[in-house]
């Protein structure tokens, strides 16, 4: 047993870093940092991409025919991970990981050319339509229906929790091609232009002040036929390869521990004036250190379950069951993480400032800390880390019954 | 032994209850956007109704309200989702005013006063140390200071001698300094910087005893929340369907509410608890409240779902005056650390 | 609002606390505190018993005509909570608090002068038949036939769970009379007498090496057919009311809180010669410390939880839907208890004695002392308390249908 | 990166599951009901199969083992339910004797040996006090010797000139006095008073390393233990029928049983930590395993209803030796705090 990279891919993580020291500039790493809802917005975003798209090591889950690196999984975890401990921007995900990889898989040769060199060049910006008011995590409920007129679809209907619908001028939605079929065989998997009259956008703001995700509703929309994904009937399918793939090699722990070391820091620095009669700095005060201490024991350990994951996936074999644990071990963990840093700050974690971005110039005068303004939209952001992409509630049920047995 | 509400209380259950109907998500957004986040009409109505009057003592023109008759308010205001800061704005000043020429019109709602014990860098001391009082002038920074961007004056905590005074601050003299920032739930307060302004005072208050029934009161509105959170997704759940069911046919559902409705109650309890005991340790009560609370909201936001997370429902708002409260004067952490160090 | 007692309260609460101080003796409450099982054993209560008997006070939710007190539910309160606060030991509640109130209710007078007074003088000791192998808490699911022969019930199955079955002389059982209705509707409640050669009792000994509970079982046991307690087919009603009884009025936080001022006590002297650093004694570590608030804030609320319930009944309006909590509540908040004990002692607390009593000349020696002795085998036999009379699972499940209305 | 154990790994586990095949709660009961508790047959059975030698250097005699090595017989003994004290008496004289005299005998299994650590009211406290040694002999009491009531001979943590030093001392011999007592897994402690026994020492074992493995061995150990109550637990709910239908049926357990699953796999990574980074802190780890072991234990027995709670299931008895462990050289919450201040 050893937990060590092999030496290739010691030299690997040793190009990546000095990669992110060269190209990970201040204005990118305060920008990721600086942005407390899950997505990092489009500016950031694309400034990193065009970066990393320059270098060949944008849309890494994508095969090399298709414009991926050709990484190993021990590879595509070193990359995320120096990448989490330097505060790299997060990627429009939408695009790169979960649509990208479906047209690699399912699309026809006309469709990949149309759409994979686009998400690369930043030129397409994705948003998914997935769930519809009303439905919550039961995707099967699919109302949304899409008709089959001429050589394109219409489309009526409306989804929920379309994250960055705002920003995107395409979506992937799961639409009910046949109504006549049951729940899950009538659906199907389309690609539709946001830039039309017959769709519209309504923003949510989170309590958090946070515009990040939209209800996008479908009013006679119309998209080419060819914008359907296999086959009609097919979407269920496709929807299922998109999770699973999701599901494969993760590296949420990395992120999770360099984020328990900013507030370790944060601690020695936050002067004690509380009553509980510690003195000095917070980091001596019994309760935030033993929950910080606590916490750091849990990711740790969560990081070696995700490395038990990954030295499977490297000797081609399939990932254990711990797969189905990630979501819900990271996301509950990254709750207490949250809520620990606005326990830090005392009065300062209160503030919840009402407008954005919380970087660069147009950001708002902090109280006490930028760390301190960002404690508490985190915190209430995270809230939903638990309840979208399956609430653990789902997520539990099915776990129970795919890998317990139940 | 009893703990039924008496006639009075009733009344003034009743009265925040009117007061509050009605009251929608839109106004509730429209009154946090005017500028300092309170809406001075609305604030002089709550005035009238004597519910701030109900904080004074009755040989200062107020009504001398009992600890009950205040915790009833509080609770009913956390239960409405009032937006109106009573306990910040109205409690608290109504009784560290007692005896001072600005408590009538405090009371009556014409005069808005902001309490300014925060300072930066000191977490929850209440000690004086960065604002200080010198002949009469006052100088330093405070912060927190809650309804602080549309305060008239400003009841302030200052060094004095080596102890800790109150004294009152016109706050729209040159020489005070009032930067609004936005907080958790949806309020504003100040950063404010003294520059040699004048002082009246110091005030006669108690300022340890006003602290302790101001955690009292937070606490009560903190039972007045987690009430209406627990009915509004009790309610949710009856309704909401989802895989062909509704959700509150989910067993695990099912007992996630037992478990609120049991914390519910705890919390009812223990501020009952407060209220009739004089002797109870109210900072410590207040943490016991806060924590389970705080749970609560949590699981109100997670039972709804992705609504939970939006700002249109009131869940979140609860979530967050929630979490705003359990840190007025110490947050829970600390307060059960003293109180065990006390013990 | 007030939490004060009237003037008539008060001074009937110095009356028993002059009985308690006159009667109560070091024997007694040596028994009662050095017992790590539910029930105190027989030779400790059958002392108390007497006492009480003698002074009027032991049959305290019988009616007066049938022996009881006719005490007012405050009354009842204030007795219960000043046994607990002096340690008194616990009663044969089998007898006088579940079998004895149904045969005051449902009972002819033949059934009550029978089995009444000797109940009350101790002359029969009783246990319970609820429970049946591979059921749990599913009561509905009785098996155990009762099969009437001339002027005789032939009894056979058995019972599981059945505490103190091996001190008992008598049975109350619920039994199959009817196997041709719907499952509630053929039951019968039935009182069975233990000295006879249908009857075997076998030990179930606990993980604590406490003998307290049984199999019982029947083969071809008999009992007279009048000591059939209501009509053939009530007894699955006839238990409703006996859970129902148990379910008014409770007074379970004063003990908690006793103990919990045991713990302090113990932890003002207990030293602290741990890694933590803290010095002096255990009152001084934050984590025992802060456990030790915790509890007793959740204690102290929870005793305002029974004192709104009994300020109810004390008016004569039924009690509040908070009754449904009791049972839930201190059962997690014993066991909770019971563990910061066993954490208090260190390794004392790990001490586990084979042999029982674990008081008077028989008891074994104890290392450090008798407290830390009793704590470890007080934890594990308290974890029976969330399984015992509906598991808590069972009662969430009974609190969402009938309180909250899921 | 590997976490697959190797060759030999294999072999030490499989030999530990064949150890243990057939011993059913019975023969647990018997061998535990003997003078001392262990049965000196098994003892030297398992001694034969290796596994006490593993844990001695190979210049000793031993066979070296990695902590890898020890780590796996630890989890298997965990799952397998063994009664034999193979920690206390087995891997920590086999390390702590290095270079002894004695250690053949003990490898061998014909000596028994305990390690005699803890003092009356010292809590966990590891530096001797109470113990003292002078011109060769040694005084004072110690208590939770585990294997006290069964062992030939003593090695002890003495006060020697201000430092604490170990000494090797025979069970027997007049000057020591060995009074047994039962312990929560069943097995037998020793509280031991010396009389100016004679002892043999210093030895040059390097305690405090020592005792970091044992932190690591125990949390190996609960782990497997762990894993075995989820494995039992999660075959007891899809048999045992309850309200009509298998217990397994129910969502709320299904639930509880994906965050023992959770834990359990969490617990297991912790170990792989410990045992492939040689910094990692053992105390704190071992404190995370045993939280999180214990409340797997709690579920087990819950969930086993009735049953879990007696004797005749292995389910208390796998609870039993959790917490045993999980207060061996110091319990969860003064690790985690001494962890928390050191950082």
């Amino acid at each position: 047993m050893d937990m060590d990279f092999a030496p290739e891919d010691l030299a690997f993580q040793k190009e990546v870093r000095a990669f992110l020291d060269d190209k990970l500039n201040a204005r990118l790493r305060e920008g990721a940092a600086g942005t407390p809802s899950v997505f990092t917005e489009p500016d950031i975003t694309r400034e990193w991409q065009a970066i990393l798209a320059e270098k060949g090591w944008l849309a890494t889950s994508w095969p090399v025919e298709d414009g991926g690196p050709g990484w190993t999984p021990t590879q595509k975890y070193i990359f995320e991970k120096e990448c989490a401990i330097a505060g790299a921007p997060s990627l429009p995900i939408l695009g790169l990981r979960l649509v990208g990889p479906v047209i690699c898989h399912f699309g026809t040769p006309e469709q990949k050319a149309r759409f994979l060199p686009r998400i690369i060049s930043g030129e397409d910006y994705w948003c998914q339509g997935y769930s519809e008011p009303g439905a919550g995590s039961d995707l099967a409920a699919v109302k949304t229906r899409a008709e089959r007129v001429g050589d394109k679809y219409v489309v009526n209907g409306s989804k929920i929790w379309t994250t960055h619908a705002h920003h995107a001028n395409w979506i992937f939605a799961l639409v009910r091609t046949d109504p006549s079929v049951q729940k899950q065989r009538g659906i199907s998997f389309l690609l539709i232009p946001m830039e039309q009259p017959g769709v519209s956008v309504s923003p949510i703001v989170t309590m958090a002040n946070d515009h990040e995700v939209n209800a996008t509703f479908f009013d006679n929309a119309e998209t080419p036929a060819d914008n359907l994904i296999g086959e009609e009937g097919q979407g269920w399918t496709i929807a299922k390869f998109l999770l699973e793939n999701e599901r494969g090699g993760s590296c949420a722990a990395p992120a999770l521990l360099a984020k328990l070391d900013r507030i370790e820091r944060w601690a020695r620095e936050e002067a004690s004036g509380s009553g509980s009669g510690s003195g000095g700095t917070m980091i001596h005060d019994p309760n935030i250190s033993q929950r910080l201490a606590r916490l750091r024991l849990e990711a740790q350990a969560f990081e070696v379950t995700e490395l038990r994951i990954l030295a499977e996936l490297a000797k081609g074999r399939p990932a254990g069951p711990q797969t189905s644990l990630v979501k819900l071990t990271s996301s509950n963990l990254r709750q207490q993480i949250d809520e620990l840093a606005v326990d830090l700050f005392g009065y300062e974690g209160l503030q919840l400032p009402v407008t954005r971005p919380l970087y660069g110039n147009e950001a708002p005068e902090y109280v006490g800390s930028r760390a301190a303004q960002l404690s508490m939209p985190a915190y209430l952001n995270g809230r939903a880390y638990t309840i979208f992409g399956g609430s653990d509630e789902v997520q539990k049920t099915i776990i129970a019954k795919q890998v317990l047995g139940l | 032994m009893n703990f039924d509400l008496d006639e009075n209380q009733e009344l003034f259950k009743a009265a925040v209850e009117r007061f509050c109907s009605g009251q929608d998500m839109a106004a509730r957004r429209a009154a946090r956007a005017l500028p300092g986040g309170i809406d001075r009409a609305r604030w002089q109505e709550l005035a009238e109704l004597g519910l701030i009057g109900l904080a004074a003592g009755e040989d200062d023109g107020g009504m001398g309200g009992s600890h009950g008759d205040l915790a009833v308010v509080a609770q009913a205001l956390g239960h409405a989702q009032a937006v109106e800061p009573w306990l910040e704005c109205g409690f608290l000043p109504a009784r560290l005013l007692a005896g001072s020429a600005h408590l009538e019109s405090v009371i009556a709602g014409e005069k808005l006063a902001a309490f300014a014990f925060a300072e930066p860098g000191r977490r929850f001391a209440v000690e004086a140390q960065g604002v200080k009082v010198r002949g009469g002038k006052l100088s330093g920074t405070k912060q927190f200071v809650l309804g602080g961007g549309a305060a008239d004056v400003f009841v302030v905590t200052a060094e004095d001698g080596g102890k800790t005074a109150l004294y009152v601050v016109d706050a729209k003299a040159a020489e005070v300094e009032v930067r609004p920032y936005p907080v958790a739930d949806g309020g504003v307060a100040a950063i404010v910087t003294f520059h040699d302004a004048a002082a009246q005072g110091p005030l006669s208050a108690d300022l340890g005893a006003v602290i302790e029934e101001a955690r009292l009161l937070a606490a009560a509105e903190m039972v007045g929340i987690a009430q209406r959170l627990f009915a509004d997704t009790l309610e949710y759940l009856k309704t909401r369907e989802q895989f062909g069911q509704p959700l509150g046919r989910f067993q695990v559902l099912q007992h996630r509410m037992v478990d609120v409705y049991a914390r519910v109650e705890s919390i009812q309890s223990a501020v009952l608890r407060a209220l009739l005991q004089p002797e109870a340790p109210m900072a410590a009560i207040k943490a016991h409240v806060a924590e389970n609370a705080i749970w609560v909201g949590h699981q109100a936001v997670q039972l709804h779902g992705g609504m939970g997370m939006s700002d249109e429902l009131g869940v979140g708002h609860g979530l967050k005056r929630i979490v705003l409260l359990s840190k007025l004067f110490g947050d829970p952490a600390s307060d059960i650390l003293d109180y065990a160090r006390a013990a």
